[in-house]
């Protein structure tokens, strides 16, 4: 593996109830991201894949110090963000930027497209004027829009293309690190192929590293060197794409992955129906926190919480039963395996 | 310049197009904003113009010629000095503006500081947010009448204390708003791109969140109006000569049999501004406030 | 709900306090004293500080105010200068009037203004809704001091239908009452009519156009039944939190009305305590109505929460 | 007999003749025991087809001509309060969002109970017993004890599955799901999926499914009809579709998705973007999007040809499937 | 009027009938209701001097003497009074039998408890300043020993403005507003509802005075020939008017000069003029510039037009009158007066070129009362004429009075000087005496006035008072704008209604 750029250790994210009158002890706080460890190599993607309320959105955020971790650190070039002054803090972030979901929440819709993408330079004081202009226009050239769109209006352009927007701003200050969180998950499927398509051609292009946050377990798949999966606030699974797809090992990855719909209608249907919703995150269960869903689960999983610790070929997982070998990883194929071919 | 994917730059860009102007055209647009808005601007031209168009001078007295009845001379009759009702009237209409305006802008002013001072920093929102439930708590007219009566009635107290009475109510609007922006992901955009409390406070929350309060200050205009009239009408409003809208019904209310018109015109004048200026937010309301439109 | 119900509790000490203060700050910054009220312009300044001394008026304000707090936290809320009774019974003698004169207005301003807003929503775009609206916002815009002092001449002087002003008891002659609270309680009714009427038909609006509406839809529920009892529920939620502000604006308007129409409530009680600088009265007639309003509120949040069970969870 | 047939159906935005048109011309029909999913993306028509057969439209939308005939009766003929009849009834709809579709302040047993009252005359005490049945029936467990649940209380795929139950209440002959189960977690879709399968096979009513997920369409679709701005563009039993697109835009279509198989690839993408409503191009309206398109193309809108037994294709020239290798379209 | 009407002056009628606490059982009788325009601070009548409290209280309570028709003291609870020949005692004969609305008799221990109290927490000390001692003689007899000689001590026990009312012993023996409202007069208390009515009922066991043939003024023969009196306070004046006219009372203490035009053209009411009623006065500040200025006092003087400001201020009821005493007084008399209404603005212009004016803001404060309010802006523009910045400062009568009564924050100061001419010319003295009125004490002023005081020479002190008004218009002490009447409005079912400064209720009857 290459030189790592970022990453998180023992990350913790709680987030406290507010109120300033009877705050009840028992309130528990929302425990959004327990304990993260995640190392992100120069120029790979990694993706983080889970359902709602998982943590995952938490954890890009922490990985770019937009929200406090509860404690934990963030290593970038082996400097703890955390520990950072507000001035330092803002001089790191030129590195480390951020691409949106929402293409409509993500712009300010009172500002031009050419303000937009230009406000990096502003805050830095890095460009003025022509110079300012030039950037921008350079920018556009970059996610292929026009550049006449700078001086037109947010509201004026289509999803994909705000998209493209938003990856400009995030690119003006040339940072080796974007957090895309959900960033294609708003399009419509014709145009999520053109920002993928962009997004990789970028990364090639700028040598880019990304952590690529998404529910959308193809996409995921599409544009990850590495996925983590996670639930309810613990990455349960790490791995290659290529692995963690054809033969996933955690339990719960097994589940995720085999209630993905199949591409095909002949496709081969098993799947490994999962009962019940994620609990809460205000209420994590003891041991395991998948064991009550758990189909495999024994005493051990209910009472004590796996570490993620590393498997064959490189993979970690946060399972007992598959560390002490007890549940065999199958070197098997993707359920979808019969598709399209 | 690169291998992506051009084919989008080609796609037709629409005419440039600045929100305002858009903005500008959607308010033209509107029915109630163009009847409200041109009932408004036509007692504020009369009041700018005043002196220009008034028959009389407004404080002229001329105890010979009171309480007449409407008439060719006296388009709305005269009050008990016998000056014309229609020239005080649209005097009057100069002074409750500039209150209101004077008004709008206090409460604009603070309300908007303390409202997103409340709004972005969490930390001052539990203190702020208890004075104004004081001050909202406190009864708003008896607060005026007290301040304005007990003060000296004139136009700075009746400023005051009408702007003391508005601010905490449009402190909550702007609070409000500002609590629903900051969540908004271009906020965190900005933060990201490491962006000062200061520039995202005013360049992104603020920019995004005066729609309701442009509302809400329309609004503030048209009760501003409507509360100077009534501490006139009480009698703590701005001392005479001034001439004000509560004022003139003040003066007419001891002969309201007598002499209907000394309180019926300025009464409908109030009407038709108070009107107007309802219809001119309910108008900003319709284009700025997106869940109204259709 | 219990634990909701003693937050919020707990949270209106603070505003009381402010309050208090605040009426202190206006004894402090309001000149003249209460013996202004018993003397005429030619009384000399030694009969003043006669009357003064008399009146109790002496004490550095700092004692005052420390001596009302150690009063008010049991109960008492001290002695009318003027009135020469406890403010309290004082309040309490008005204060059936003024909370009778605000619920029936605000009675009259809900039923009314609920009704003509959902009609109106209901028919959108359509004339019905326009001249509805038209006249929500005309009864909106009516300074109300001039409406019932129209409202005198036409109905009391042209008409002879009604009195011009002065209080019944309901007891002693009900048709009289009823007589006698029609003006004030139109006046003090006309420009919440036409809030709520606009507040209703926004709210409802936005609750016709949620999903579940289109649910109840689906279900090929009648159109009647749905905006009853799917729409106006929800639509309840703006329009009760509007009613709290409106039963304190209405608390505040029924001092104008009780001046215009010469009923001894509470509103007149407090603006005559200001006006002859009766402090005790001042203070706390301020107080009593902020309890009141704070209670109003109370109420409607807990309506609201017995109303929408997601507000319980806050 | 088809369970529903819907002939020539166009709906429009505003008054007049010149009204922009949300969706036109729309033919297709539906047995019984039979599973339709509409798929297209945003803008193509396909909740609004939703609402014309359910007769739910909202100012300004109307259905400007068109039949919709279910189970031989013409249910656009007796007005909107015959139409209201049928729904619950006949017609039952299932909404996208179960958050908000649910009454918040309602307790979920009453909002299954008030179709079983009103819409089938039942008393209170066989509602209820009915509602649980309901409750069971849609896998909710501790049924009983949830009627007196707010939807507040309860997660999105319980909230999914009572809007199953409400919908299912009156034992409908057609029922809809617009995008059922679009904003649920993956593991729970794959629960509702299920479950909606299992009742359709169970009742034999039919089932329009509208979907932008071509692979809820894989699992669930008997026919498929795709959808592209407001037109249909292509008509086919499921295996055609994912066998042999005809229409280039089913093919960029299913080109464009991310396979779970391979990484890395290269996507397929279609240049620009859905064009908006009154913006519509006055030919085919896939044109301006359309690797092969010809003048011709723009001249006005292709007719859906029949190009096999089960597959019917809104273009000049079809062609046969493209392979994905191929790359772009 | 319509039936309608009638039906509401029944329910009215019925309603006020059943307020008190005894149902009205004769059918003679009945009751008015007078509309007023505020209530009154205090119904305890040694504490305050208000207007508003002494309509009411001086039908419950009475003074030892009381002022007549023509507003000399004569005898009331008195039968009379001897004076000593050092003019330094005075013995007052009671007179028997009298009630206290209690039911006990007024004996002289009551009356010199009362003395006793209003030398302690009356509002009027100056009244009781004399007093050296007040002792019961006999149980029909008490003395008062004055320290100095007094011209105007009968004036004093007579006065009428915060009245030395004789309450039982028991009573006088309370603080100030801690009694009950018991007293000796023609009507006795029922209820005070603050901001809404006083209500009194005719006393059964009044006795009036056997001396008197007639009213006379505020003594005279005092018969009660109604049941009850209301005074109900209505502060709007239409509603007032309305009120009189819906029939919902029968009086209307003061209404406004196009009111009273209107209904005097109506047969259903009379109207009557109560004219002069007081002075208009505007009070001039000599301690702040430029009303320090003599010139400058002169100047405003020269520049109003007195018929303008009495005319607007009181339409229809006012005299064009610069003399300190009302005109009928025998103290009238012309000193002065071609100073008073000259209304010249080049006369002024010349005053104020000779003074230290330099175009400076002058304040002007007034309380709200409309006609002071209307003063204050006919006068700001009338010297706007010649150059002189008027600021009007207006605020309610506290407020008001605290700042007139200092030495800085106001030039001008316009109010009604109501009960001082009515009390005579030494009651009008003595608010210039001093300084009281105008800040800066004017030597001359304080001589005359100490000279009219201690001479009992009827021609001395009308020499006196001539030097007295000379004087106030040579230093322009204060400008007297004129006087002010009141309309006293009653329906025509009240008979026998004689106007008076205090709308009597004693005498009258009401048609049914």
């Amino acid at each position: 593996m290459t030189e790592i750029l970022i990453e998180a250790r023992r990350l913790v994210k709680h987030f406290e109830p507010r109120g300033l009158f009877l705050k009840k002890k028992s309130e528990a706080a929302v425990r959004a991201v327990d304990g993260v460890d995640l190392a992100i190599a120069a120029k790979e993607t990694v993706g983080l894949v889970g359902e709602s309320g998982c943590g995952k959105s938490t954890v890009g955020r922490l990985f770019l110090r937009l929200l406090e971790p509860t404690s934990g650190q963030i290593l970038h070039k082996g400097r703890d963000l955390v520990s950072l002054t507000p001035k330092e803090l803002e001089e790191r972030r030129r590195d480390l930027q951020i691409v949106f979901q929402d293409p409509f929440g993500s712009l300010n819709p009172r500002m031009s497209v050419g303000a937009i993408i230009g406000e990096p330079f502003a805050i830095h004081r890095l460009a003025k004027g022509a110079e300012r202009e030039r950037r921008v226009a350079r920018l556009l050239d970059l996610v292929g829009l026009p550049r006449a769109a700078a001086d037109r209006y947010p509201h004026q352009f289509s999803g994909g293309q705000r998209q493209r927007i938003g990856i400009a701003r995030a690119l003006a200050l040339e940072p080796q690190f974007l957090v895309c969180d959900e960033a294609v998950s708003a399009l419509d499927v014709s145009v999520q192929a053109q920002v993928i398509n962009l997004l990789q051609d970028l990364q090639r292009e700028l040598g880019l590293t990304y952590l690529f946050i998404s529910h959308n377990l193809s996409v995921v798949r599409h544009i990850s060197d590495r996925v983590a999966v996670m639930y309810l606030g613990r990455i349960v699974e790490l791995a290659d794409a290529d692995i963690l797809f054809k033969a996933p090992a955690h339990p719960y990855t097994r589940a995720l992955l085999s209630a993905i719909p199949p591409g095909h209608p002949r496709a081969k249907r098993d799947r490994e129906k999962l009962k019940g919703d994620v609990p809460s995150p205000l209420a994590i269960p003891q041991g395991c926190r998948f064991a009550p869903r758990c189909r495999f689960a024994v005493e051990r999983c209910r009472s004590e919480d796996p570490a993620l610790s590393i498997i064959a070929d490189g993979r970690s997982v946060a399972c007992h039963l598959v560390a002490d070998g007890s549940l065999s990883v199958p070197p098997r194929l993707s359920p979808h395996s019969g598709a399209a071919a | 310049m690169s291998s992506l994917d051009t084919n989008l730059a080609h796609e037709a860009l629409p005419e440039r197009q600045s929100p305002f102007l858009l903005f500008a055209r959607r308010l033209l647009g509107n029915r109630a904003f163009v009847i409200g808005g041109s009932l408004f601007l036509i007692v504020l031209v009369l009041a700018v113009f005043a002196d220009q168009i008034a028959p009389f001078k407004p404080n002229a007295n001329n105890f010979r010629a009171r309480l007449e009845a409407p008439s060719a001379m006296h388009w709305f009759g005269t009050d008990h000095f016998g000056r014309d009702i229609l020239s005080r009237a649209i005097h009057g209409g100069r002074l409750s503006l500039f209150i209101g305006l004077s008004v709008v802008l206090f409460t604009g002013v603070f309300g908007t500081l303390i409202g997103a001072a409340s709004g972005y920093f969490r930390r001052l929102d539990n203190i702020l947010m208890r004075i104004m439930d004081a001050l909202m708590a406190f009864p708003a007219i008896l607060l005026a009448i007290t301040v304005a009566a007990t003060l000296g009635a004139s136009v700075q107290n009746v400023i005051l204390a009408l702007g003391i009475a508005t601010t905490p109510h449009t402190a909550r609007i702007v609070r409000a708003s500002v609590l629903v922006v900051r969540e908004m992901e271009f906020v965190e955009a900005a933060r990201a791109l490491g962006a000062s409390h200061m520039r995202i406070l005013f360049r992104h929350i603020l920019a995004n969140a005066m729609a309701p309060l442009i509302v809400r200050l329309t609004y503030v205009f048209a009760s501003a109006i409507l509360a100077e009239a009534l501490l006139s009408y009480i009698g703590v409003g701005p001392p005479p000569p001034a001439a004000t809208f509560g004022g003139i019904i003040a003066n007419g209310r001891d002969f309201m049999v007598e002499a209907p018109w000394v309180t019926l015109f300025p009464g409908l004048i109030i009407l038709i501004v108070v009107l107007g200026l309802n219809l001119l937010g309910d108008g900003l309301r319709d284009v700025l406030d997106p869940r109204i439109r259709v | 709900m219990r634990d909701y119900l003693l937050r919020r509790l707990i949270s209106v000490v603070p505003v009381l306090f402010l309050v208090s203060l605040m009426s202190f700050a206006v004894i402090w910054i309001i000149p003249g004293d209460p013996t202004a009220a018993f003397l005429d312009a030619s009384s000399t300044p030694e009969d003043v500080a006669r009357l003064r001394e008399m009146l109790g008026l002496d004490k550095p304000p700092l004692v005052q105010m420390a001596e009302w707090y150690g009063r008010v936290l049991t109960g008492d809320l001290g002695q009318s200068i003027l009135l020469r009774i406890p403010v309290l019974s004082a309040i309490l003698e008005r204060l059936p009037l003024t909370l009778l004169l605000a619920t029936l207005a605000l009675i009259l301003a809900v039923g009314l203004g609920v009704a003509a807003g959902t009609f109106a929503a209901t028919r959108r775009g359509t004339w019905a809704d326009q001249s509805v609206m038209s006249l929500a916002l005309l009864g909106l815009s009516v300074p109300d001091f001039w409406l019932g002092l129209l409202l005198i001449v036409v109905f009391s002087v042209q008409l002879g239908w009604l009195p011009s002003g002065g209080y019944v008891p309901l007891l002693d002659d009900p048709l009289g009452w009823a007589k006698s609270m029609v003006l004030p309680t139109i006046t003090l009714a006309v420009v919440q009519v036409g809030f709520i009427a606009r507040m209703t038909r926004s709210a409802m609006l936005d609750v016709i156009s949620q999903d579940f509406m289109r649910t109840a839809d689906s279900k090929g529920l009648s159109g009647l039944y749905i905006i009853l009892r799917h729409g106006l529920p929800n639509a309840m939620m703006p329009i009760l939190t509007v009613t709290g502000i409106i039963a304190g604006a209405l608390l505040g308007s029924a001092v104008v009305v009780e001046q215009v129409f010469a009923l001894p409530g509470v509103g007149r009680l407090i603006i005559g305590g200001i006006l002859s600088r009766d402090y005790p009265i001042i203070q706390g007639g301020l107080l009593f109505l902020t309890v009141i309003y704070l209670l109003i509120n109370l109420v409607v949040d807990l309506l609201y929460a017995t109303i929408d069970p997601r507000v319980r969870l806050e | 007999m088809s369970m529903l047939k819907v002939e020539n159906l166009t709906t429009v935005v505003g008054s007049g003749v010149s009204a922009p048109s949300v969706l036109e011309d729309v033919s297709f029909t539906l047995d019984a025991g039979e599973v339709l999913c509409v798929v297209g993306e945003s803008g193509s028509g396909k909740s609004m087809l939703a609402l014309t057969i359910m007769g739910l439209l909202g100012f300004p939308v109307r259905r400007a001509s068109g039949r919709i005939i279910l189970d031989g009766d013409d249910i656009t003929a007796g007005g909107a309060s015959a139409w209201r009849q049928r729904r619950g009834r006949d017609l039952s709809m299932i909404f996208q969002e179960p958050m908000t579709s649910l009454n918040p302040i309602m307790r979920v047993g009453e909002q299954i109970g008030e179709v079983l009252r009103m819409r089938k005359g039942m008393g209170a005490d066989t509602a209820r017993r009915r509602a649980i049945e309901l409750l069971e029936r849609v896998e909710i467990p501790a049924a009983s004890s949830r009627l007196a649940a707010f939807p507040h209380e309860l997660s999105g795929g319980m909230r999914q599955r009572v809007m199953i139950a409400v919908a299912l209440a009156a034992e409908p002959k057609l029922l809809i799901a617009d995008e059922p189960t679009t904003a649920l977690d993956v593991t729970i879709q794959a629960q509702i999926l299920d479950l909606l399968r299992d009742i359709q096979a169970e009742s034999g009513m039919a089932l329009m499914l509208i979907t932008h997920d071509l692979g809820v369409v894989a699992e669930m679709a008997h026919k498929v009809m795709v959808l592209y701005a407001g037109r249909v563009a292509e008509m086919a039993d499921v295996e055609t579709v994912f066998d042999a697109p005809s229409h280039p835009y089913t093919q960029a279509l299913l080109a464009s998705i991310p396979s779970l198989d391979s990484g890395g690839d290269r996507l397929v993408t279609i240049p620009g973007s859905v064009p908006g409503v009154g913006l519509m191009p006055k030919g085919c309206r896939f044109a301006p999007r359309c690797p092969h398109v010809k003048d011709d193309c723009r001249s006005g809108p292709p007719p859906l040809a029949m190009l096999g037994p089960a597959q019917r294709v809104a273009c000049l020239r079809p062609f046969g499937y493209v392979r994905r290798e191929e790359g772009r379209v | 009027m319509s039936l309608r009407l009638k039906g509401l002056a029944f329910a009215f009628g019925l309603m006020t009938a059943l307020v008190g606490v005894t149902p009205a059982v004769e059918a003679a009788g009945g009751e008015i209701v007078i509309a007023s325009v505020q209530g009154p601070p205090s119904l305890d009548a040694h504490v305050t001097n208000a207007q508003v409290a002494r309509n009411i209280t001086l039908h419950i309570y009475e003074t030892l003497y009381a002022r007549n028709e023509n507003a000399e003291p004569v005898p009331d609870l008195a039968e009379g009074v001897s004076v000593s020949d050092d003019g330094l005692t005075y013995t007052f004969k009671l007179r028997q039998g009298v009630k206290f609305h209690n039911g006990k008799e007024m004996t002289s221990a009551d009356v010199v408890a009362s003395i006793e109290r209003y030398r302690k927490i009356g509002v009027s000390p100056a009244l009781v300043a004399a007093i050296d001692t007040v002792s019961a003689v006999s149980p029909y007899e008490v003395a008062i020993k004055l320290k100095v000689k007094q011209s105007v001590f009968l004036d004093n026990i007579s006065s009428p403005r915060a009245p030395i009312a004789i309450y039982p012993a028991e009573e006088a023996a309370k603080g100030a507003n801690e009694i009950q409202y018991i007293g000796t007069g023609p009507f006795k208390f029922v209820e005070y509802k603050p901001d809404s009515h006083v209500t009194l009922e005719k006393f059964a066991d009044y006795v009036p005075n056997p001396a008197y043939q007639k009213r006379d003024g505020l003594a005279g023969k005092k018969e009660v020939l109604i049941d009850r009196v209301t005074f109900r306070f209505i502060p709007e004046a239409g509603a007032r008017t309305a009120a009189l006219e819906s029939g919902a009372v029968q009086i209307v203490e003061t209404v406004d000069g196009p009111t009273a035009e209107r209904l005097r053209k109506d047969s259903k009411y009379v109207v009557h003029d109560v004219l002069p009623f007081a002075f208009q006065v505007i009070k001039l500040n000599h301690a702040q510039a430029p009303s320090d200025d003599v010139n400058f006092r002169k100047a405003v003087q020269a520049a109003l037009d007195m018929q303008e400001v009495m005319e607007i201020s009181y339409s229809g009821i006012n005299q064009v009158d610069g003399g300190w005493v009302f005109p009928k007084s025998a103290f009238a008399n012309d000193a002065g007066l071609d100073q008073y209404n000259v209304a010249d603005f080049d006369k002024a212009k010349e005053f104020l070129s000779k003074s230290s004016y330099k175009g400076e803001t002058v304040t002007f404060i007034t309380d709200n009362l409309r006609p002071n309010v209307d003063i204050a802006t006919v006068v700001q523009a009338r010297l706007a004429e010649i150059g002189v910045k008027v600021d009007i400062k207006v605020a309610d009568w506290p407020t008001t009075s605290k700042i007139g009564f200092t030495k800085t924050g106001w030039n001008f100061w316009t109010h009604g000087f109501g009960i001082e001419p009515f009390e005579g010319p030494g009651t009008v003295m003595s608010a210039f005496v001093g300084g009281n009125a105008q800040m800066v004490a004017d030597p001359e002023i304080d001589r005359i006035a100490k000279e009219f005081y201690a001479t009992l020479d009827d021609a001395k002190k009308k020499e006196l008072f001539k030097q007295f008004q000379q004087r106030m218009y040579d230093n322009m002490v204060a400008i007297k704008a004129g006087n002010y009447g009141l309309f006293q409005v009653t329906s025509d079912k009240v008979k026998d209604f004689v106007p008076f400064r205090i709308p009597r209720m004693w005498g009258v009857t009401l048609a049914p």
